[in-house]
């Protein structure tokens, strides 16, 4: 168990678990508020002091406590962290507005900002003891030992090849195939040049009145790729004839069929 | 000596040679689906009162020396980690909370948590992410790990001492709960008179052990 | 259970958390001097038959998972696993060509093969090291495996098919000859409106997959 003693209060043993000191001098300040977790853990360490429940603490002598620590360690010129002087600022408030009649008081009424603190405190109070009853247990590797020298259980994966007649002779097929020496030969192809393409648009306008679609300009008969072609060829032969303002050209949606009409200069 | 069922016998074997914990599950499995329930009951029941336990944590299962043993033998061991007083504290509030944000932590310390904090929990295997809540700002929050009840010596959650009290008490709801339930209540305001300092007890908290505060 | 000798229950104890066996004067010492030889008797005489037992080895004891368990602690699990695209090239052209070197099976297969590859081949039980080349370097030569012939369900390496048949069924095609003849078959003019994505697509050439490791 740990001996701790108040830095301001008459040397006293106590059961709780606040920093350790047995030094009653005020010169023992400054390690003490290094030992405390903020001014909640200063404030429940002070409410401890009171020896009862927490429910029953006298908010006004904790507040009085607390300042009387404050003013201490000021008077000693000890740097004190921020969070320290607001909480003594807001419980310089809170005991204000405690003392002042009740009819007097603001809302939220001082009863329940006390009644909040009061219940900080609880919770606080109560996570330190669980702490303290968690880490009294029988711990593994402390108080209790798993098996010094385990053997260890394995498993050992074994790897089940699966691969089918088919798959091996398909694979067997593509390599050959894959490194057969290959001849490439270009084959002779039907073409509809530019010139021959510029010269049948513009035949096919001059009789046509009304717009029609490019397509309709094609050799009817011709063999796929002679088609693919001369319709790669009308079309540009078409934009030429529209730059020249020989033509004019409709597309009425995006993809669309392209229309094509003479322009009468 | 009477003879042992050959399931239990796996059983004891494969975990007295186990390296870590084992589910009743990964046992089975390992075991060829055998039903391992029973033979654990049986393992468990046999070794009462033994120099080595059989001892369910988190729903793994492992042996360890007996509890009341530790003073044979604790002296050949190196000491266990040390945690600073705010890690412990930390501990217990995401155990007895969780899951728990960090923002939420701070709220009951009164302080903030220096990441290194969480950070040495999570390293020891006792805490991890367990995900983010879904409100603004979606904070991450944290539980513990099976680890965590292995090491406190936890068949479960519902074991962390006192845990049934606390929730009993309404300690473990948040103060604004308690501040509107008490309001609506109408009645227990803290008493202002300087000497009502008198009736009940405040039970003293659980010893610390020495080694333990930081 | 019965009720355990205390010295037992802490040589049990000792035993179990040690990390080496333990000879019975160091267990002795540890116990605060007691004489542990009655509880070494006692204890291993509790163990026998069960699935842990205590053993002597050389003056020092440890317990040890019952030897005719030990099958329990090294379990195999086995995988189904699809063997890789260029493992399947690679057993072919062993299988076509056998026996065969690495370096003549890359000249064949026109791309490096990985050893890792004749090696899933080896463990597969389908391919074997038919011993060496009589040639400068001596180079290890392949061979299929009678398991080969059966996995694939022939009676001879001869009931492969042969060039001939491949070729017949249309397996040899070389990829240019196949893309003409969709191109012939495929009498569609693109046109300009959005009916144009209908063009008859050739199936892209199978990509070459170098996955060796698998």
């Amino acid at each position: 168990m740990t001996e701790v003693a108040s830095p301001l209060l008459p040397l006293e043993t106590e059961d709780w678990n606040g920093p350790a000191a047995a030094r009653t001098d005020d010169s023992a300040l400054y390690l003490e508020l290094d030992g405390w977790e903020g001014p909640l853990d200063l404030l429940l360490d002070l409410a401890r002091r009171q020896k009862v429940d927490l429910r029953a603490i006298s908010i006004l002598d904790l507040v009085d406590q607390y300042l009387n620590y404050i003013d201490q360690a000021e008077a000693l010129r000890l740097e004190l962290a921020a969070d320290y002087l607001v909480m003594a600022a807001w419980l310089t408030y809170l005991k204000s507005a405690l003392l002042l009649p009740r009819d007097e008081q603001e809302d939220p009424s001082p009863e329940e900002l006390a009644l909040r603190l009061q219940l900080r405190l609880q919770r606080l109070a109560a996570m330190r003891e669980a702490a303290a009853r968690l880490f009294a247990r029988d711990r593994l590797g402390r108080d209790t030992f798993v098996r010094g020298a385990p053997e260890g259980l394995r498993v050992d994966r074994k790897n089940m090849w699966q691969c089918d007649w088919f798959a091996l002779v398909q694979a067997y097929a593509q390599v050959k195939a894959r490194t057969v020496p290959v001849v490439h030969m270009v084959r002779d192809r039907l073409v509809m040049t530019l010139d021959s393409a510029l010269a049948r648009v513009s035949a096919m306008l001059g009789v046509a009145l009304d717009w029609m679609e490019l397509r309709d300009f094609l050799p009817a008969q011709a063999e796929p790729r002679l088609r693919r072609s001369a319709l790669a060829s009308s079309f540009v032969a078409a934009l030429e004839l529209a730059r020249l303002g020989k033509a004019e050209l409709r597309q009425d949606a995006a993809f669309g069929p392209l229309h094509v009409r003479g322009r009468k200069p | 000596m009477s003879q042992t069922d050959p399931l239990t016998r796996a059983v004891e074997a494969a975990l007295f040679a186990a390296e870590a914990p084992m589910t009743a599950e990964a046992l089975s499995a390992h075991l060829g689906g055998a039903d391992v329930r029973l033979a654990l009951r049986d393992l468990a029941a046999h070794y009462v009162g033994r120099g080595v336990e059989l001892v369910e944590r988190g729903q793994r299962w492992h042996f360890q020396t007996a509890p009341d043993l530790a003073h044979l033998l604790r002296r050949t061991r190196e000491e266990v980690r040390r945690l600073s007083r705010a890690a412990t504290e930390v501990l217990a509030i995401v155990a007895y909370h969780e899951p728990v944000s960090r923002a939420e932590i701070e709220s009951i310390r009164g302080v903030q948590t220096s990441s290194g904090t969480l950070d040495v929990l999570m390293e020891a295997g006792w805490v991890r992410v367990a995900g983010r809540r879904e409100v603004p700002g979606r904070p991450v929050i944290y539980a513990t790990t099976p680890e965590f009840l292995t090491h406190f010596g936890l068949a479960s959650r519902k074991d962390l001492p006192g845990l049934d009290e606390l929730r009993a008490a309404g300690l473990l709801d948040p103060v604004e709960d308690a501040v509107s339930a008490a309001l609506d209540l109408g009645g227990d305001v803290p008493r202002l008179d300087r000497d009502a300092a008198d009736e009940r007890e405040y039970p003293p908290p659980a010893l610390e052990s020495e080694d333990e505060s930081a």
